[in-house]
């Protein structure tokens, strides 16, 4: 940066947290500086957002000082922050469901004249979305959206209330790219508005390109903080990891002989937001399912997991019709999936790592109906090593675990159970780098192992570097095939755009 | 009930979602209707004050608890601050010869006693069920001790214009009950404060990051709550003429099952205050129906049961498609 | 009746039991947050204070039969105390905890109710129970019906309604199908309502406030309970009926009541004489603990000054009667 | 109490976090001591027997209570299914004249009725702190019904063994207490059907998601629940040798505050059996204490809610940092 040295922010000193024995942040120093996007990568688990929950008022640390526009702060939570121009967009998303999209963003920000709420909301909400320009309806409760668009909302939140420094906890994360470019673009929009923005994300394309300084923590430290014209991918990756590592995708695993019978099929399904879907997964495939936020790729997985009822059309498996689906009949039959949301489909959050782990595949241990908890823990500490969960304890408390973790207990979860037909939706969301590429890994073995894969990401990078066959999605329905050796995101990216669907009975397997 | 499903039976306006919201109206109707057409006794206007009158102090109660549970809490004490502050109405009526400053004394007993259940839950951070069972006990053991276990008499006079007066034909509850409906459901929806009772009830956290003092909204929904307790107990004391410690035994059940049989969630985040009054006026019809029909009492209860889940299943047929 | 003046020596434990010196009782009451309990318990108290050395402790029974079902074998495991004095809050259950009394060798006095199966039988059902102080409930019952019975003689329709306390309660069904027997046998009279006043005021307020609106015409207001029959005052004089031109009855013999009777608002009231039953029962208690013979029935009605149907003109020939308790 | 708070306590095994573990026991203890040197008719075996006994039933549905609060439900229908299994035992005693009959018939009656709540609640998706409330109703109706409101005899003999006998100076209620706790115990560890309540009850979407049948679970844990009203009852209808029609009323209450003072969450996914006896009995020696010590009975209620309070705030001070 050039001219005049810009303020300070915030600034952090020896800062510690300890949760039980988890020592998240350990004597961290940092200062923010007014008008710069400054980046903050690091493994799961290394205490970024625990960082942010601080700086955000969320958390008080145990030890350490905190800095705001040159004040020293002692008693400090949401409120005061809020006051002092420092807000957070906590990682998990954190809206009221009952609330409209409107009502949400200006909560706590609301208009009155002696308590009496005046009734200029949604004036204000359109001057917003001129800045934003996410498009969502002002007026719908927020429960009756996509994850995705509950993300905007945490966005405009912040946007909304004028804040001088801003900590972006992951808003990417089940953003599409062109809607993260838009973030981007916010950004630079708030940088010269002098506005601080903090961005931690695991996208370290991102990082490189939006901010002017990086920092990169490891084990509640900072190793370092630079200009993010300094770094590298490269050089963040081992900062970040302590070690270097092959960021590159894992060769896909041989692709089944065409004439292989599937393992599953959908024959113009119908029902809810699916309207007319075909496809087909066979042994050992990985079919991806691309398309943009809110086009209906997860309703595909859920009808074929039996969660959402069929109203129309076939789901066969192995050949033979499913009837009376339920996700009970679909364990049964050899598939699993893990959903998107994992805080609330994935994990019982009050409940242990080795619970979570084992909860649909008691029945193997058991003898009527009595646990046997040593096979239970054998079999889980086996899972947890081989995926590298941290922190490693069966007994662990999930819902403290970093985002990261939780989705590797998840994957022990129904790794645990061999499935046939494995269903991913968005499965790296929130996943470090070095996680990120041992989720790959991972799923090539167990594809080549003869599962069959179905491949929902917002990442097309990895829906182009791992599928054999890419289906697009729009609006519910397979609007093309493309085949995955070959494809390009820019490619696919194109097709999804295109101005003019193909009527939806064109999406052939 | 999945959240998927849930938004899902959250979008747009049709017939069942209008049969879901406005269950507990259409039960009231129909019962209505059902008494007007079955005795000629029923649909006088007398009877109806006498309904809306008699029914009052609960509904009062369950106007303040609908904000309660909203806000995510439960108001288990309001039958024994009903009772502390009618005792204590009588007692400073009595003993410092003023019915205007006894009836004064209810709510600001009541409020005061909401206040202390609001910094217990909030300071100890004990979930409100817990607490205010607790606190529940420990207010009707002071209206025990308050009356040494007798009843507190006051003369008659100015004491009982309250309970028993009117306006024209109308009882002064209910044009009480008639401003604090209007003025809570203006406080819920037009007011930062209501707003802020829905955020703190539908995500806690969510609205602690939006910088909302959240044991503060908590604790001023248990100030109302105790409020609207005390002013019950001024009507109901008025009315009687006598401070009793056990005169609100009971209440706060009555009052927690109508706001639930008016649809609002016990989780939090959601409710309307209507429905709750007409929860406890379709409580208060059974109850009139078996006294002017001369059913027997022995069904009574069993009716009342049967009515609810009827209002409620209602209510859940329409959900699901 | 079944009052027998007969005495009997109180023969169910050994005389060896018989004990000189200080003597503590067990007042277990009801509930002690109660006007009613509280006046058998100042007339225990009286009486304890005659003797010297006698000494009354009360326990609350919240109304709540199991409570004093524990109470009584609390007590008959302790061995704190010489005696029971019981105000039961049903007559059945608290029976199967009589016998440990009886092992611990500890007698008991019940008042207001028999302790057994059969409420109408005062001789003591129970072994354990040494004296039952009470009235028959059923009788007394008839006889406050007999007096609307008779003022309803040249009435035809002569419209009743009945406010009792709990029909689920064996009492209330027992003191509603008394009222009904002597009733239903006189064509004249008809019942319009039975409601339930729950022994509390403000109950009583809203039933009668909807009774009257299907039967705005009444004659006579049959009551178990004094509480009740305030409330229903309440409704009655603010519906502008004049109690005096209706036969307006109640139960209990408290203070209030007793106002009442003698302003010819209510025509009768069923008196209960609490106080003196709390003297009488420690006399019977103290007599079964020092081995001295003890009447195992004493009829409550003989108890007080007044029969135990007052009306306007036998409480004027008791001028200083003002009732033994108030709630 | 947001959820970033509890997320904080949740960590580490350490002396707070066995404070609040353990909260209810020390409390129960310190009580006992208290009781202990302030006189010496309570450390008696006979007093401790008698305890014991008194609260078998009380404890037995708390116990089964503590299923249903962790598989995130609310059953306020145990005191009305005590009452309908308690007429219909001495009903099936006197008219079949056999008391073994009759004693067997409570636990059914129990399990049927708590099979039928389980399924209005699963069929017809209501809330179970609602639905139970009706069939409360509905029950309490029923038995006064099959009374006609009378109580119903049944000549000693065999009938009150159950209640009033024993395996030495050990009553037979305490012996079924104790194998009832040590059976759910083991059910809620040991057991995939404990493993799937503590699934369900913690996050209802998830478990479905994991193939959990979750209708099914929940719908069991009432029928379990009303089981143990119906073998409560047992014990108790047994011990009194009369089926009464409100034998049951107010039950329900008691043993939910139990079991939440045991610490049992709310919101369900977390909670001990053990902890639930224990709140019974410390609820008992309340009662006990105040009994035998002959304290002011004006105090009692008092008392049990600032104990409840302490209890409370001793487990939720210790989650401080
Ligand atoms: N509330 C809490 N209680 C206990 N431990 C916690 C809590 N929050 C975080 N931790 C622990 O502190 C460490 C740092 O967590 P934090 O959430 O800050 O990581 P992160 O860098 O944001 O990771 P991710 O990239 O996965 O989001 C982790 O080990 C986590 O398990
Ligand atoms: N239950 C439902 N009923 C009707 N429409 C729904 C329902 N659930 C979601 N939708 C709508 O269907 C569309 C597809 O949503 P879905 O969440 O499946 O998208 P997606 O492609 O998986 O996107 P994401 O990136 O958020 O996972 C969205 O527009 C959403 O609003
Ligand atoms: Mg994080
Ligand atoms: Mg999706």
């Amino acid at each position: 940066m050039d001219g005049p040295t810009p303020a300070v922010a915030v600034t952090v000193r020896d800062l510690s947290v300890r949760f039980g024995s988890t020592q998240a942040l350990d004597a961290v120093s940092l200062s923010l500086l007014e008008g710069e996007v400054h980046g903050l990568v690091g493994e799961n688990g290394a205490g970024k957002s625990t960082l942010g929950k601080v700086v955000g008022g969320l958390y008080q640390p145990d030890s350490g000082e905190l800095e705001v526009f040159g004040r020293a702060v002692h008693r400090w939570d949401t409120r005061r922050a809020q006051d002092a121009g420092v807000v957070i967009i906590a990682q998990e998303l954190c809206l009221v469901p009952a609330l409209t999209v409107a009502e949400n963003v200006f909560l706590g920000r609301e208009r009155r004249t002696f308590g009496v709420l005046h009734g200029d909301l949604r004036a204000r909400y359109r001057e917003l979305e001129e800045i934003c320009g996410f498009g969502l309806p002002a007026d719908a409760p927020v429960h009756t959206l996509p994850i995705a668009d509950q993300q905007k909302v945490e966005i405009m939140r912040a946007l909304a209330r004028d804040a001088r420094v801003i900590v972006m906890d992951e808003p990417t994360s089940s953003l599409t790219a062109d809607e993260s470019e838009r973030l981007h673009e916010i950004m630079r929009w708030l940088r010269e508005r002098g506005t601080t923005v903090v961005y931690v994300t695991h996208f370290l394309d991102d990082v490189l390109a939006n901010c002017d300084r990086v920092t990169v923590m490891r084990d509640g430290r900072v190793i370092r903080t630079a200009p993010a014209a300094q770094e590298t991918k490269a050089g963040l990756v081992e900062a970040m990891l302590g070690e270097p590592v092959d960021m590159l995708l894992p060769d896909r695993p041989p692709a089944p002989p065409p004439d292989t019978p599937p393992v599953a099929e959908m024959h113009d399904v119908r029902g809810g937001a699916v309207r007319g879907v075909s496809l087909r997964v066979r042994p050992g495939e990985i079919v991806g399912l691309a398309g943009l936020v809110g086009s209906g790729r997860t309703e595909i997985a859920r009808a074929l997991f039996g969660c959402d009822p069929v109203e129309s059309g076939e789901v066969l498996f192995r050949g033979e019709p499913v009837t009376g689906a339920s996700p009970r009949a679909s364990i049964a039959r050899g598939m699993a999936m893990i959903p998107e949301d994992r805080r609330a489909q994935g994990l019982v959050l009050l409940r242990p790592v080795l619970e979570n782990v084992t909860l649909p595949h008691l029945g193997r241990f058991s003898r009527a109906g009595v646990l046997s908890r040593g096979g239970e823990r054998a079999a889980v500490r086996e899972l947890v090593e081989r995926l590298g969960v941290r922190p490693a304890a069966l007994d662990g408390d999930v819902s403290v675990y970093s985002g990261g973790n939780q989705q590797k207990v998840l994957f022990a979860k129904w790794l645990l159970g061999r499935p046939e037909l494995l269903i991913l939706d968005e499965p790296t969301r929130g996943v470090d780098v070095g996680a990120k590429s041992r989720i790959y890994q991972l799923i090539v073995e167990i594809a080549a192992a003869g599962t069959g894969i179905l491949l929902i990401s917002s990442e097309l990078e990895e829906v182009a570097g791992l599928s054999h066959r890419i289906h697009l999605v729009r609006g519910g329905t397979v609007i093309g095939e493309v085949p995955g050796p070959g494809a390009s995101v820019d490619g696919l990216l194109q097709r999804l755009f295109e101005v003019e669907p193909p009527p939806a009975t064109e999406g052939t397997p | 009930m999945t959240a998927t499903a849930q938004a899902r039976a959250g979008s747009g306006v049709n017939v069942p979602a209008l049969v879901r919201h406005y269950a507990v109206l259409i039960m009231l109707v129909a019962l209505f209707v059902a008494l007007s057409v079955s005795t000629s006794s029923f649909l006088t206007l007398t009877n109806l004050l006498n309904i809306l009158n008699q029914n009052a102090p609960l509904a009062i109660i369950a106007v303040a608890g609908t904000l309660v549970v909203i806000c995510g809490g439960f108001d288990l004490s309001t039958g024994a601050i009903f009772s502390v502050a009618n005792v204590v109405a009588a007692w400073v009526a009595l003993h410092l010869n003023s019915p205007v400053l006894g009836l004064i004394a209810a709510p600001l007993a009541g409020a005061a006693l909401g206040l202390v259940n609001g910094a217990a839950i909030t300071r100890l951070r004990i979930h409100s069920f817990l607490a205010t069972l607790a606190s529940s006990l420990v207010y009707g053991g002071l209206a025990v001790l308050i009356t040494g276990g007798f009843l507190i008499s006051v003369p008659a006079g100015g004491f009982t214009a309250l309970g028993r007066g009117g306006i024209g034909p109308v009882y002064y509850a209910i044009v009480i009950l008639a401003l604090f409906a209007l003025l809570s459901g203006f406080l819920l929806n037009r007011t930062t404060f209501g707003r802020y009772v829905l955020s703190v009830g539908g995500n806690a956290e969510a609205a602690e990051l939006s910088g909302i003092r959240v044991n503060r909204i908590k604790l001023y929904t248990f100030l109302y709550s105790g409020l609207a307790a005390g002013i019950a107990a001024a009507i109901g004391v008025s009315r009687i003429g006598t401070g009793q410690p056990q005169a609100g035994d009971g209440m706060q059940l009555l009052a927690i099952a109508a706001v639930i049989l008016g649809g609002t969630s016990i989780y939090g985040g959601v409710g309307a205050i209507w429905r709750s009054v007409c929860g406890v006026y379709l409580l208060a019809l059974i109850d009139n129906g078996f006294d002017i029909l001369n059913a027997n009492p022995f069904f009574k209860d069993l009716t009342t049961g049967v009515v609810i889940l009827a209002a409620v299943a209602l209510s859940v047929a329409s959900r699901r498609r | 009746g079944c009052n027998s003046d007969v005495s009997q020596v109180y023969s169910s434990s050994t005389p060896s039991s018989a004990k000189t010196g200080p003597v503590k009782i067990a007042l277990l009451a009801s509930s002690s947050q109660n006007g009613f309990n509280k006046a058998v318990y100042d007339g225990a108290v009286a009486k304890a204070k005659e003797y010297g050395d006698v000494e009354v402790t009360i326990f609350d029974g919240k109304f709540d039969s199991q409570t004093q079902f524990n109470q009584v074998q609390n007590v008959a495991s302790q061995g704190t105390y010489d005696g029971i004095l019981l105000v039961p809050n049903d007559n059945v259950g608290i029976a199967a905890a009589i016998p440990a009394a009886a092992q611990a060798k500890i007698p008991v006095v019940t008042t207001l109710f028999p302790v057994g199966p059969n409420l109408t039988e005062l001789k003591p059902q129970v072994d354990g129970i040494v004296s039952t102080v009470a009235a028959n409930t059923e009788e007394n019952s008839k006889k406050l019906a007999e007096g609307a019975v008779k003022y309803c003689e040249d009435k035809d329709p002569c419209r009743v309604a009945i406010l009792i306390g709990q029909l689920q309660f064996p009492f209330d069904n027992l003191r509603n199908k008394a009222y009904r027997s002597v009733l239903d046998g006189h064509p004249n009279i008809k019942v319009v309502a039975t409601g339930q006043g729950n022994y509390d005021r403000d109950t009583s307020l809203k039933a009668m406030q909807n009774i009257l609106q299907a039967n705005p015409e009444l004659d006579v207001l049959l009551s178990n309970a004094d509480q009740q029959t305030i409330g229903a005052q309440v409704a009655l004089e603010s519906a502008g009926v004049d109690l005096s031109t209706m036969y307006v009855t109640g139960g209990g013999g408290n203070q209030e009541a007793i106002k009442q009777v003698r302003a010819g608002k209510w025509a009768a009231d069923q008196v209960d004489f609490p106080n003196s039953m709390g003297k009488a029962a420690v006399e019977q208690l103290v007599n079964a603990v020092r081995g001295k013979p003890v009447t195992p029935v004493v009829d409550a009605n003989t108890l007080g000054p007044v029969p135990v149907i007052v009306t306007k003109e036998i409480l004027g020939e008791h001028p200083d009667f003002a009732g033994e308790w108030a709630d």
